[in-house]
This record gives structure tokens, C-alpha cells and sequence, in this order.
């Protein structure tokens, strides 16, 4: 090949790289000082930079893996410990869907188009709404992007960059969506809880908000008042936001139907909807609105069209919102997204169906249900709002929290999500959630457990 | 081909997969909050979804199946081994929130990572958390925000791209509040000098730039282009989603840049997955250093502990739910340590060298190079307008034809600068051998074009699906199916 | 398609799975042990065979991807999740010589398998060891021989099957050191009685017999046979190929048989992998309990251990090399557990509706079904005698022709009796929708027999290769690649 | 449905069924007794007979298959733990192959029938044989099946049905291969060993043996003097079958190549060409034969043919050795074979490559000799023979090794093969293989856990 191109060596390739900021190498990279770059807090087989076999590096990752492997899940807060079908990453890991890129030739990428054409549909089943991109990262930037949305188009006449946000949001979707928002002067602000639901004695009523941001189930596990919570913002002028658990929509009333004319736009993340918990990422975020918003959407959407003879066929379309196109003017910067987790969440959604969604739903709260029951018979332990909760209830604890669930770990138990950080108002407080995939013996031994560590 | 909702019949199901309690679980919930239809989901047997999908799948062009020379995306093989080291059970099964007690071989990892990362691109630190190269970008223009503010200086409202740069650039400056300025790259690929030196001053916040460039060519200016913006007190942020083309022979550090990302899903392994998903870290230069994006990996004593807000009090913060894209981190240092540092260097020389030899060879074989005086990088660029003015196709006829070829098409009409452009980048993955069959093709292609132009204006041919309108798609939206 | 040694290329490999110690360490062996030149593999990429399989398995028909009625065969659908099941890592890495104490996860689900299969077919003991269908044959009659052996009955040199049986049938029976005598099928699928008794006589060693018959009928004399066999002093031998057809209706060991074997395969869950593997665990009467082929797994005490040739003195002993295909018994286990006790019933509900809908359906469409007196049961026979005779098209054009519908062929040309046949049988695991495009598809396909019959004796037409010269593959024998 | 039939009821399907045949469903087989029929011994949730979903059967199946994991392996003895690379199976488990069935329809199965027909190519490299069947169902019964094929062709002349085994094979395989052949009247005979392999001194020499077997690593690991055994057998009129390890034939002299003229018939298993361990099975038995021998193989063959216009494909061939054309007259009954393990074999050689394959053999050996080393030193370990061994290695024990075997297992490490079953006139023999998985953290503490046993 070198003689075809009329060089003697591959260095050559790079005569164009000015020689003062050539390096030899990424293995020598502090040239003179002697010392390893990678030395410090790092293993020795990295710190060498050895080339290791496929069967070297599987063995020295298993081994990290392994070390934190092997708890009985109770946590939840925004990461859920579903069962996945096998079917489903069996079909989403082959080839032609995994190592395919953007469905930019469409020709050359049906089967992508096609499947999240029908992503969109199952989606829009879920939350009932009208139109849903391809994904974003996740529920919380996807949270950004919506109240971007919302803001640019809903809030046209009010000219207001004030967006009102529930406190029992999940605080990490809240630091997410306004670390992101702020670069363009949106203001977040807190619409205050009381017993761990939004407080409907104290809602605003100054119409001053572009848009109102709810989580259902809430980050408490709790059921708010979505209807009327829906109505008095829209009352306001405001546009709803509903931060959404797809699989709960399985039974929960979807967003696009709460109170007089539901919500605006509907997005959460896809997690539950077969992704494993993977320690946060990838899932994927997802996005839905009503018609009004479709053209503010950020990230790909697919359509149905045709070609010469008639054929259906599918491709990405409205582009002109998007970057590679609008550039500056774009509705979001988002390009690559998180395709192959839509691929597997609408395998999911297809193996299970409207049944099996309801079925996991069902069974995991009444797993949650039942370790609540086995929880609060111990002394001390007690729910900390009076519900309704769905899946995922907050305890009160006799003792911090932190310390417990060290103890927990002791006897292979991730006890749950302590709530002192972010809420340390509410105390020993504990978030905890029991899947459809945790056994009645495991919820069994959690009690038992706890009842020793408390004793 | 059928939609799945075209196959469902009511009532029907996969009945291993909807084990649970009836109803009775959701008693006591609020009936206004619960749903009184269940959602029109498919109804379908396993059979049923797993064929529809693999029957699907078969619809799709990928790696695993075909050449795809596309530019700026680097579709190269990822490893199955790096896909497995992500996929064993302790991984996939950790909680985000898990303790740092029971995290510690996990933050091994990302920290292990975040080292290598540091080293081959001589930046200070590095943060992990961005979820592509976009968010990576988002992640960069905020710090730069966030710097200029930490000082006070509040006037800087302005960041420059070379007009040739990736859309996501200017579009991230806009999400961070700024307004862009795009500044000409000349006819050798490199940035006008003067024009950039026109277009700095005190409302430049910084300059994103990719190198090698957009254009398929190293900037060779990089270091004055550097001397020119920090002279105008701006930030030289550097888009990494080039750095195959340079691992191992120079560092974005060295060329003076502030802050950077790396597009993990395409330097290192991670499958493009039909659109996603990426990881697009960040690593900055000391100036950046209090306000990365949280959470990092420390060390600390025989650990490893989360660095969160309150360790790092100037970070723009957490842009998403966790800690990123975990799973496509643990690809990246699975790739990153069956390559070792020897096999690091060799990617570059690799994506080099089959770049290289194929632009000698589409240029001996009578096609036209955009910057016929400068060398190839991982990635070149040809202009197609000779051909689309003597025959009336179009780049884009060309792709569609080469399609029929089984060839994946390059990325066409970026940058848009080019004429009837096609970016190609080979990559360090395929073999010579697939390089000269891509050379074929594009030779019978451009002999088609003499012949029988109206052919390539029609392609594909033997495809699933004719050329799709995409007017109609945008004029008669159908976003989601519906019944009948 | 090239080869993946046309694709080779001197010193090219996936050095990722090259690691490894120099020669050094086979330093030290006689010289004359070695190879003195390494053996002519394929020399490729990773990428290279990635692509290349994932390709070549394109052109493949599968359940996956397609119907698939091939009687007797019982293509249906294998749930994921007994895959899943058998994969298991622990399942996966644990040595067949482990000591029983380090293995009681294992043995719990094979007892748990063998009383489920002595459930299922009524009989006293079962060994799960055999590895197909057809090794299970042979334990089979390897323990009536050596019953009739440990009773000193040495003169019994003949094994009765009836004419329409599956070529394993007699096949086995010679393996065993024994003379076949095939008994003759009545124009009703039954077995002839009368011939039967004429065959029958101290020479008899025993009968093979599948119910329903590979003829798609049910035997209905199948007690009287039992009496035949047995008055004549043979014993009776039931091929359970066919046990999806009766699982929950009626029980081997209550037909009279005294020894069987199932295919897990086809009734349990097991995809055919392109020709297996498969498991053939065979279930005794209590007379043949001394025989049964070890390993076998007992109950003792708190757990389960191994029983071999010092607890069954009497064994036809060991089969194979460990304890036969754990992994498919393993997908059966795992299989059965899904189905529950009632889920199994429901397996012959539908496999018996499909196969009887279909039959019913294509008779309407003017199709001749070989016993069209008889009942359905999960298979039936067409025979196109008709159409051959009228348009000069076989049952292969059928078959052939088929394939460009997207449909899997029936089993052709069996049994032989039955001129110009199709062994149809649908599973329990298709939906209706399929079936019917089956119908149109065969519609389709009379209708183009007499307007084109050209058109399917060169059929398939869509497919990777037209129709292959089978001749040609016998007469000029090439086996493997050569160079040039 | 029914009504297209003409039924009321699915039960009216099965009306063919003499009545007093009939049960009423597996769930009531024993009637009357009101007995269970599926009590002693087998767990609840499988006596009850409940149907499990998909998540409780793995959780089920889990439970157990995590009771036997996680020991250290160095038990070798005809099933080795060598590593797999990823790509292997995530090719072999596409539905495409995994799925299909056997390739009787040739022009729909073209990718099971190339793969098969490449396979068969690599199989004649690696033995140095003409030709390669598609698989039967292991070393062991392909053993009894190679046998028969020399017995039926080879022996022609000299009609003997007597077959010398050597001492040193697999007993495993002797004895399968003795309870298939001895129903057809072929006699198994004993070559017997001195130190660990075939005892030069005691060889027959009376001509009477159709077939003579040697192995090759021997069941102890050792190097036969292939070359001197086979010129010797095939003076005698006898046909050499070997039984080999495809791993070590990266290395090793191929049998094709043994002696004068090589060996007729190379047989074994193809477990240490891609298939995990299982438990032994499935992996799959490869019978590879020179020219004269071809129609003598039992079950597949591919050949390569072509379609009218001239396209290469490829089809089953010679079936009519096969059971389901020859019948009574078949040269095997073999119908099922072990076609999925083929085609990970198939990936395995072409992604391992000869170098792959050669670094693996020889790491296990180099792992296997720092193994001996490290326990040899023990004071009272020694190796059994004077070698040369490959990649086993047979030691004897100061204690009885049962006993040192489960305090092992205390250790985490399953310590090899006791060889007191099979050959008890060896004394406290353990037969041992480090393959290139052991680390020599592992080795190293097999070695320290030995010492305290011992101690
Ligand atoms: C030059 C360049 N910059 C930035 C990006 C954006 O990266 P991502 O798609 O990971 O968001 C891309 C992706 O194609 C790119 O090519
Ligand atoms: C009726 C019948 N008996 C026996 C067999 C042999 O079973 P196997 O292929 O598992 O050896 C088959 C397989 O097709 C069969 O259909």
C-alpha cells in the first residue's frame, strides 16, 4: 500500500504535522521526566500499557465486575431493577442493529426506520400523545430539552423564561435540567410539597410561569394530583411538562389525558423499558408532545413515506430542526442519540405487550407493597407521607440512614436510596423499591435484616 | 414489510413474559390516577416479535455486513470482546446509587479511563459524564462559560467555529447562550488567518475546532490559530471527534487547547447502535479544572470515591440522571486496554494509511480530491462536481448508487462548503482488499454516469425499498402508525 | 460467496486472540511430535470474520425468520429464555468431572428433568444421556437386546417397523446387531394387523413404533399391536418423535410400550442449530430398569448423586464421553418450567388445531391429503400425485417453489409410500395468519403449475443459488476448499 | 379456527384416541391415587407443576446454576476451559444459525451448508485428512463410529472384528465405544501401557486386528510414539484410527502425517474448539478420514456443486450412506448431529486463526508446566511418568485424592481428575490441566491450598 501511495513508511503520512508538536508515541509521553503518566491510583497492568488479549482484559474487568456484583436490589429513584426477556437483547445485540449508524442513507437502514417509526407509535400509546422523537440521553437532559421546547413555543406570548418545577421532582433531574437550561437565562423555580406531594394549598397564581414541570409517580413513589395540577397550570397559561415512568403508564393515567386537556409534553426515561440498570447509562431519554409542539422537538423523528412505485418506506424527516442542517438554529444540539436502547425498549414493549407491562408494574408494586408491610412492623420504622405510593415508598428510619444501609451491604442488601443529601429536612429518611424481580424471600430477609441491624 | 402493529391480534400475548398479580396490587390508588384502556401496544405472540424484528434487522446496512466509508462518523469494527467486558452481569447489574463501598471495582474502571484519556490527549483532567460528543461539546462551552464568568468577565458572548465545522458545534454554542461566529477556511482546508484575526476580540468567549479538520486535512496553523484567540482572552476548545487520525503523534494539549471531547463510540469501541449511544468526555487544560462536570472518579487512599458539587464548587454540574453512559465508558477501557499504548499508535497509522491509499487510488482512477495539494488524514474528501456537471448526477446519486454495490455510502454534502462532496474515511479496521472493491464500484459507478445517468438517478435498485421521497415525509407527516 | 479462504491473507490475524507464550514452551517435546508446518487456516480479521459469518448467514432459512413446516421435524419456536437458561454462566463453566458436591445445582435440574419426562410419558425410569433421537434408538434397543440376552434368549435376531418409519428406525436396529423386517401400512396409515401377526414369531426381538405414525394418523391399534408384540415375546419400542401430538392425552407406557426416547428438540425447547444438537432421553417399563444407559441422577439423602455401572450392574453402559447433552436437557428443564404441567397439555391442543386447520383449509383449496378418512394430528400428508401427473410437476417444484414464497418447504418424498408427498406440520407455535399465507402461497403455486410449470421446475428463483445439481455434488466430489 | 373445521371443540381433534387411552392432561396422571406423581426429591415449585414465567424459571435455574459456579478449573480429561472470543458465540447464536434446521432444503440453507463445507476444509488442515463428515455427537461415540468405519472398509481382507485400543485412551472412550461396537460383534482389546503410554515392547504381532486406536495427547497427556505405532499397525493390515485433540494439532504432528502413510481415520471432539465446558456436552465429535475411507463416514458431508447458471453453492452429498436414503444399509443411524457447535468451531478456527490456536496450546502447556513445577515441589507430589506430557500432567499424591480433591473445593478449586476409578493400580493418582485461562495468581494458589492440605 505504501508503494501505491509513494511513501516508504506510514511516519511519512504525517509529514504535515508541524514536527515541534509531534509526540512518538502514547507511550512515551512525558518524554525526559521518565516518569509513567498513569501511575498513580492505577492498576499495574495499566500503568505498563501492555496490549492485553481479549481473554486477559475479559478476565481483569470480570474480576471489577464481580466485586460489586451480587445485592438484592431495593433501590429505585429513577434506575429500576426490571426483568429484560431474553428475546429482547438477543434481537437488539445482533449486528445489523447494533453496529449500524444513523439511518442518514435511508434505503440502507429500514430496519432502524421502521422499528423506531414504531417506537414513536408505542410511545405515543404510552403517554397519549401525538408525535415522539427517536430519544434523547436521558430523562433528566431529556427534561432540559422539553422545558427548551416549552419555553421557545408555549411560552411565545408570555415571553416568560420562568419555568416552575415541583419539588418532588427527582432532585438529580432538577440539577440536570437547570444546569443545562440556565445557559440561556430559563429560570427555575420550586413549586413546593407538602407530605411528599406538590402543595395544592400553595400554588402560584400569578400566570407568570412558561411552563410547570410533574413527575407521576413522583420522586417519592407518590401519586400527585395530576388532573388538577394540570388544570391550574394550564389555567395559568402555563405549558405542563409531565415527567413520566413509561412502564407505570401501563396503568396510570397517561399524560396526555390528565385534567381537562392533558399535558404539553411528556418525557421520562426509557430505563424500565429493558435496559438493564447498567449503573445509570445507557437508557434512554424519551420525548412526546401534542401536535402543536411536534416541529419543537429535539433529535430525530422518523416518518412514513414512499418511493417511486408506491412502497412504504421510512425515513428521518423534519431535519430542518436539527443540527446537522439548522446548525446555530437548531432546536437542540443532540446528534448521536441513544438508538440501540429504543431498539431494545420497542422489542420490550412488543414481547410484553400492554399485558406484561401492567403485569411488571402490578407485581412491583405489590412487591413494594409488601416490604413497606414487612419494613413498618419493625419498631420505629414508618412511612414518611401518608401515600398514595406506587412502587417506590419513603421510610422513616430510627437510625441514619447512611449507617443502615452500610449494614444492609454486610448481608448483600442494597437497602435503598437515602434521602439526606437532598431532602435532609425529612431525616432518617429511605427510598425504597421492591421490583417484580425481588422474591419473597429476599424481601423476607430484608426485614430480618433490618430487624437485627435496628435491634 | 408489516408493522408489528399490523400482525397483533387482540388478546394475544407472550404468555412467559406477563407473569404477575391481577389487579388487586393497584387497589387503594386514586382512581383518577389510574388509566381506563390499557395503552394499544402490539399484541403478539414471542414468535411473532422476534421474527418481525430479525426480519427488520435484515433491512439494515452495518458493519458486521458492509463496507461504510463514512466520514467523520468512524464506523469501524468494535471488538464483541469490549461489547461483552460491558455486558457481564456485575455491570449491567449495578444500581447508579449503589454505595461507593460496593462501586469500588466499577470506579476502578471509569478512574483507570479517566487516566487513559488524560494521557493521550495531555489534558489535566478528565470527566466522564457527557453521553456523546455533543453533550461533551454542551459540557466544554459551559466551562468556558463558567470561566469567563468566574472572573467576571461577562461581556464574552460570542464563540467562533471555522464555517466549515460540524453542525453540533455552533448549535452547542447557542444552547450555552452565545452567538456564533463562523469564521472561512480557505481553499487548502486550513482557517483564513486574517479572516480569524478580524473576528476575535472581547466578545469572543472561545473557538471550537476539530482537528484534523473537517476538510480531511491537519490544521496546520493549530498553534497560531491557539496564540490568536488566548491573545483575545478566548478558549480553544478542541472537538475530538477526529482523534483517530492523530493517537499517539500529537496531543490536542500541546496545540494549545483548553478543552476538549472525545467521541468514545468513535476513537474508541462502541457500536453506533443505529443512532446511539455515544459517551463524549471532556478533559480540560488547568484553567478549566474547578468547573468540570460532575461526578469524577478520585482516588482516595486505597479507594476510589466520587468527586460530586461539593468537591468541585465552580462545576457547571451533573448533565444527566447518574454518573453517563457507564455501559459505552466500560467499552472504551476495554478497547483501550486490549489496544495497549503500542496498539493505540498503530490506530492512527492505520486510519492513515487505508484513508491514504484510498484517495491515491479514487485520484489515479480520474476522480477529484477537494484539496488535491494536502495530504489525506483518516479521511479525505472528493468532489463529485466534474461528474455531476459533464452527466447531471449528483453526489448523492452516487451514494444511492453504491448502495446496490453494498457499499455503505460516505457522508455526502458536508462539509457544504465542497461541491457534490463525498467525506471518506476507511477507517483502520478494513482490509485492503475492501478498500479496492469500494475503488471498483466507484469506477463502474462513474462509467454508469456516461452511460446511463438516469440509473444513478434512480438508485437504489436492489435495495428493499426504491429512493424514499423525502418531501412527502416532511409535507404528509406520519410520524406513528395508525390503524387502517 | 467467497470463502473465508479466499479472504485469507499471509500473516494477517485478530491479535486479540493471539496472546499467548512463544514456542518456548513446547520447548523440551520430541521434535517428532510436532508439526513442522502450521496447519493452512483461514488468515483474517476480526472485522473479516464477523462480516463474513454474519453474511453467510444471511442465506439462511430459519425460525427466526421464517415458516417453517417441516413434518416430523417440529420446527417451532424455542423460547429465548431457555437459552438464556442453559447459558448461564455457572451452567456454562461447570466441568462434567466435578465432584458431585460441587455440582448438586446441576443435578437438581436433571432429576427434576427425568421425573418430569417419567410424568409425562408414564414410564418407570428415564436416562437422559443419549444425544439425539437417533442415539436414543439405540439405547433403546441395546436394552431390549440385552433384556432378552440376561434372559438367556439369545435367538431373537429380527426388529419389526413398520414400512413408513423413519430411517433412524431401522437404521438403529441394524447398529444394534439386529435384522429389520418392516411390516406394512393399510391404506388408512394403520398398521397392518395381519401382517403383523404373520411377522411376529420367536425371532421377534421387539417393534419400533411411532405414534402418530409418520404417517400423521394416530395408531388406534396400538394396544392391540402391544398384545402381538408381546404375546410373541418381543417388546414394544416407542419412538416419541412425535410426542408434542399426545403430550397430555395419552401416555406411551399406557399404549404398551416398554421403552422409549423423546426428542427434547422438537417436543421440549431446542432451536435446531443448522442439524442439532439435540437430546434423546429414553424412558423404561419396569423390565428394562436393569438396563438403563448411565449416567443416570438418584435422590440420596439431602442430594442427588450419580448412578453408574456399580449401582446398574446390568447397564448397556455409557454412551458417550460424559453424561450426553446437559446443555439441551438444561433448554428442556427450562422449557417445561414455562410451559407448567397445564402449559403442556396445551402444547398437543395446539399443535393438533394448527395441523388440522391447515389440512382442512388446503382440502377446501383442492389439495389431496393421503388419508383423507383420518383425523389430523400435529402433521398430515399431502400428496400431489395429482398435480404431477396433470402439469408434470413433482413435489420438489412444490418444495422449491415454496422457498420464493418466503416458506419453508414441507418434508418432501416422506414417507415413501405416499407418491409425490408433503409431510406437513405446522407446530403449535405459528399463529394463524401464518398458516393462511401458507395457503395462499400453495394456491398461488397450483395456479402457476398449470399455466408455468417451467416456472417451478427451475424454481427457486430469489434465492442466493437457483435450484443445485445434486448429481453433479456426488459425482465431482469436492469436499473442502483447495487454493486456485 | 374450529369452526373452518367443523369442531366444537379442540377436544373433538383428538377423537382418534381409543377412549380408554386417554388422560386427562399431565396434571392428573396418577388419578385416583390423588398422588403426585412428581414428589420425592424434586423441588416444590416443581411439583406443583404452576407454570413459571420466564423471569421465575431463570431466577429458578439461576439459583442453581450460581450453587456449582465459581471454582477455578483445572480438571482437564477430555473437557478443557479454554477461552472462547466473544465474536464466537454472538455469530453462532444468530437466529440464522441457531434457528435452521438441518440443510436439506440446499438453496435456503446456503449459509449453514458454506459454513459446514469451510469447517470440513479446516478439519482436513488441522488432521491432515482428505475429508471431514459435518459432526457426530462426541469424541467418544464418534470413536465407536470411526471403528466401525475401519472394521466395514479396512478389514475387508482380513475379516477380523477385533480392534486393539490402547491403554492410554480416554477410559471414557473405550467404554462407549465398546458398548456401541460389541452389538455389531467387534471386540475391544487391550495395548498396554508402560509409564504412561503404549508399551513398545508388548506389541502384537500377529496381524489380527482390523483397527488399532491410539491417542494422542493421551488420556494422561502424553506423547505417543505416534509415528512408530502407526508404521507399526499398519505393518500388521491394521487400520489407525487417532483420537486427537484439534487444539494441540496447532502444534502437534497431525495424524495424517504419522509414520509412513499417516494414520486412515482422525476422530475426537471438537469441545476445546469454541464450546464451553456445559458439563460436556453439547460439544461435538469430528471423524475426518483419508480418500479411500470417504464413503465409509458416517452422517453430513457437504459438497460443492453448482446451480444451472453456474453459481457455486453448496449441498449435503453422498446421503445415500445416510440413514433416511439407505436405511437398514446406512453406514451410521446418526440423524440430529451437533450442527451448532460446528459452527461455533467454524468461527472459532477462523477468528483464532493457526497462530491463535498455537498460542493457546502452548499457553496451556506453559501454564501447565509452571503448574507441575509449583506442586511437584511439594514434598511427597510427583509427577506419575517420566513424560513427555502436553498439556495434562498425571501426579501422584501422598493422600488419597478424593479427599485432597474436596478440600480443595473448600478452596475454591477443583483440583483435576482422580484417576482412582480407572486405573486404582496407580495409586493416589490426580490427573491436572492448567489451560491458558489459569492466571498464575490462581496456580499459585492451587499450589499454597495443596500445601496445606498436605501439610
Ligand atoms: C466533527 C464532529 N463533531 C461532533 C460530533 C457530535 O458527536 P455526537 O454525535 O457524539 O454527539 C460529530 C458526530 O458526528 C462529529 O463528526
Ligand atoms: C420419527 C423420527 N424418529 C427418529 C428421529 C431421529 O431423531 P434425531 O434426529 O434426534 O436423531 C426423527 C428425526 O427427525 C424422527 O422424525
Amino acid at each position: 500500500m505504501l508503494e501505491q501511495i509513494g511513501v516508504d513508511s506510514i511516519a511519512a503520512l504525517f509529514a504535515e504535522i508541524p514536527a515541534e508538536l509531534r509526540v512518538d508515541g502514547t507511550s512515551s509521553l512525558e518524554p525526559g521526566t521518565g516518569r509513567n503518566p498513569r501511575s498513580e491510583g492505577v492498576p499495574p497492568s495499566i500503568v505498563s500499557g501492555e496490549a492485553m488479549s481479549e481473554m486477559a482484559m475479559l478476565r481483569w474487568m470480570g474480576e471489577r465486575a464481580e466485586q460489586d456484583a451480587g445485592l438484592a436490589c431495593f433501590a429505585g429513584a429513577g434506575c429500576y431493577d426490571h426483568h429484560v426477556p431474553a428475546a429482547v437483547w438477543d434481537i437488539a445485540g445482533r449486528g445489523e442493529f447494533m453496529t449500524a449508524y444513523t439511518p442518514y442513507q435511508a434505503e440502507a437502514s429500514q430496519g432502524t426506520l421502521q422499528l423506531v417509526f414504531e417506537y414513536q407509535t408505542m410511545m405515543c400509546a404510552l403517554t397519549a400523545m401525538d408525535a415522539s422523537n427517536a430519544s434523547v440521553y436521558d430523562g433528566a437532559s431529556g427534561l432540559a430539552e422539553a422545558i427548551l421546547m416549552a419555553v421557545r413555543k408555549v411560552a411565545r406570548k408570555s415571553r416568560s423564561r420562568r419555568v416552575l418545577v415541583a419539588e418532588t421532582l427527582h432532585p438529580h433531574y432538577r440539577d440536570a435540567a437547570r444546569n443545562i437550561v440556565a445557559n440561556q437565562g430559563v429560570e427555575i423555580e420550586t413549586l413546593p410539597m407538602a407530605e411528599g406531594r406538590c402543595d395544592l394549598q400553595r400554588l402560584p397564581d400569578d400566570g407568570a410561569f412558561a411552563a410547570v414541570v410533574l413527575q407521576q409517580p413522583n420522586f417519592f413513589g407518590m401519586l400527585e394530583d395530576a388532573d388538577r395540577l394540570t388544570d391550574w397550570a394550564k389555567g395559568q397559561g402555563a405549558a405542563v411538562i409531565g415527567v413520566v415512568n413509561p412502564l407505570t403508564l401501563s396503568v396510570l393515567k397517561p399524560p396526555g389525558q390528565w385534567g381537562e386537556s392533558g399535558a404539553d409534553i411528556a418525557c421520562g426515561d426509557g430505563q424500565p423499558l429493558g435496559a438493564p440498570m447498567s449503573s445509570g447509562g445507557p437508557s434512554f431519554g424519551f420525548i412526546c408532545a401534542k401536535a402543536a409542539l411536534t416541529r419543537q422537538l429535539p433529535g430525530r423523528i422518523i416518518g412514513q413515506t414512499e418511493d417511486a412505485s408506491g412502497r412504504i418506506g421510512y425515513s428521518l424527516t423534519l431535519q430542518a430542526r436539527e443540527q446537522h442542517i439548522r446548525r446555530g438554529k437548531a432546536t437542540s444540539n443532540i446528534c448521536t442519540n441513544q438508538g440501540l436502547l429504543v431498539t431494545a425498549a420497542a422489542v420490550h414493549m412488543a414481547l410484553m405487550g400492554a399485558k406484561g407491562l401492567a403485569a411488571a408494574a402490578s407485581a412491583s408494586r405489590a412487591n413494594t407493597l409488601r416490604l413497606v408491610e414487612r419494613l413498618t412492623a419493625l419498631e420505629g420504622v414508618q412511612p414518611l407521607f401518608p401515600g398514595p405510593f406506587f412502587h417506590e415508598c419513603a421510610l422513616a428510619l430510627p437510625k441514619p440512614v447512611p449507617k443502615v444501609l452500610d449494614a444492609l451491604l454486610d448481608r448483600g442488601i442494597l437497602g435503598g436510596v437515602s434521602l439526606a443529601k437532598h431532602f435532609p429536612e425529612l431525616g432518617n429518611a429511605l427510598l425504597v423499591c421492591a421490583t417484580e424481580k425481588r422474591s419473597a424471600d429476599e424481601i423476607d430477609t430484608y426485614g430480618q435484616a433490618l430487624e437485627n441491624i435496628l435491634r | 414489510m408489516s408493522t408489528i402493529f399490523d400482525l397483533s391480534q387482540a388478546g394475544r400475548n407472550a404468555a412467559a413474559q406477563c407473569a404477575g398479580p391481577d389487579g388487586a396490587a393497584l387497589a387503594g390508588l386514586p382512581e383518577a390516577a389510574l388509566r381506563t384502556r390499557p395503552p394499544e401496544l402490539p399484541e403478539v405472540s414471542e414468535l411473532q416479535a422476534v421474527r418481525h424484528y430479525t426480519n427488520l434487522s435484515a433491512k439494515n446496512f452495518s458493519i458486521d455486513g458492509q463496507f461504510y466509508p463514512l466520514g467523520s462518523c468512524t464506523m469501524k469494527y468494535n471488538p464483541r470482546g469490549a461489547h461483552r467486558a460491558a455486558s457481564l452481569p456485575g455491570f449491567l447489574g449495578r444500581h447508579p446509587l449503589a454505595p461507593e463501598r460496593a462501586s469500588q471495582g466499577f470506579m476502578e474502571c471509569l478512574f483507570a479511563l479517566q487516566e487513559i484519556l488524560k494521557e493521550v490527549t495531555g489534558m489535566a483532567a478528565v470527566s466522564l459524564t457527557p453521553m456523546a460528543g455533543a453533550q461533551g461539546e454542551f459540557a466544554g462551552v459551559a466551562m468556558i462559560r463558567a470561566y469567563h464568568r468566574a472572573r467576571g468577565d461577562l461581556e464574552r458572548r460570542e464563540i467562533l467555529t471555522p464555517d466549515a465545522a460540524h453542525g453540533t458545534n455552533p448549535a452547542t454554542a447557542v444552547m450555552c447562550g452565545y452567538t456564533v461566529r463562523e469564521v472561512a477556511v480557505d481553499g487548502n482546508g486550513d482557517v483564513d488567518l486574517d479572516a480569524l484575526k478580524a473576528a476575535v476580540g472581547p466578545q469572543t468567549a472561545g473557538l471550537m475546532m476539530t482537528n484534523p479538520s473537517t476538510c480531511g486535512v491537519f490544521e496546520r496553523q493549530a498553534v497560531q490559530i491557539a496564540q490568536v484567540v488566548h491573545d483575545a482572552g478566548g478558549l480553544l476548545y478542541y472537538d475530538g471527534a477526529n482523534l483517530n487520525a492523530i493517537l499517539g503523534k500529537v496531543r490536542p494539549a500541546d496545540m494549545g487547547f483548553d478543552v476538549l471531547h472525545l467521541n468514545l463510540h468513535k476513537t474508541f469501541a462502541t457500536p453506533h447502535g443505529g443512532g446511539g449511544p455515544g459517551a463524549g468526555p471532556v478533559g480540560v487544560g488547568e484553567r478549566l479544572l474547578p468547573h468540570l462536570p460532575v461526578p469524577l472518579v478520585a482516588r482516595d487512599g486505597g479507594g476510589y470515591r466520587w468527586l460530586t458539587e461539593d468537591d468541585i464548587p465552580g462545576t457547571i454540574g451533573r448533565l444527566s440522571a447518574f454518573a453517563g453512559n457507564a455501559g459505552i465508558l466500560l467499552r472504551a477501557l476495554a478497547y483501550a486496554l486490549m489496544l495497549g499504548r503500542a496498539g493505540m499508535d498503530r490506530v492512527s497509522d492505520f486510519a492513515v494509511l487505508n484513508a491514504t491509499y484510498l484517495a491515491t487510488r479514487l485520484k489515479a482512477a480520474g476522480f477529484d480530491l477537494a484539496y488535491p495539494n494536502r495530504a489525506a488524514t483518516h479521511e479525505f474528501i472528493l468532489t463529485l462536481a466534474a461528474q455531476a456537471k459533464a452527466h447531471g448526477v449528483s453526489a448523492m446519486d452516487f451514494a444511492k448508487r453504491l448502495l446496490d454495490f453494498g457499499v455503505h455510502a460516505p457522508t455526502t454534502y458536508f462539509p457544504l462548503l465542497v461541491p457534490e462532496c463525498f467525506l471518506i474515511e476507511p477507517t483502520e479496521t478494513e482490509c485492503r482488499e475492501e478498500l479496492d472493491r469500494f475503488v471498483d464500484a466507484m469506477v463502474a459507478i462513474a462509467e454508469e454516469a456516461e452511460r446511463d445517468p438516469e440509473h444513478l438517478r434512480t438508485a437504489p435498485h436492489s435495495l428493499p425499498v426504491g429512493r424514499l421521497d423525502d418531501v412527502k415525509a416532511a409535507r404528509d407527516l406520519k410520524l406513528r402508525w395508525m390503524p387502517g
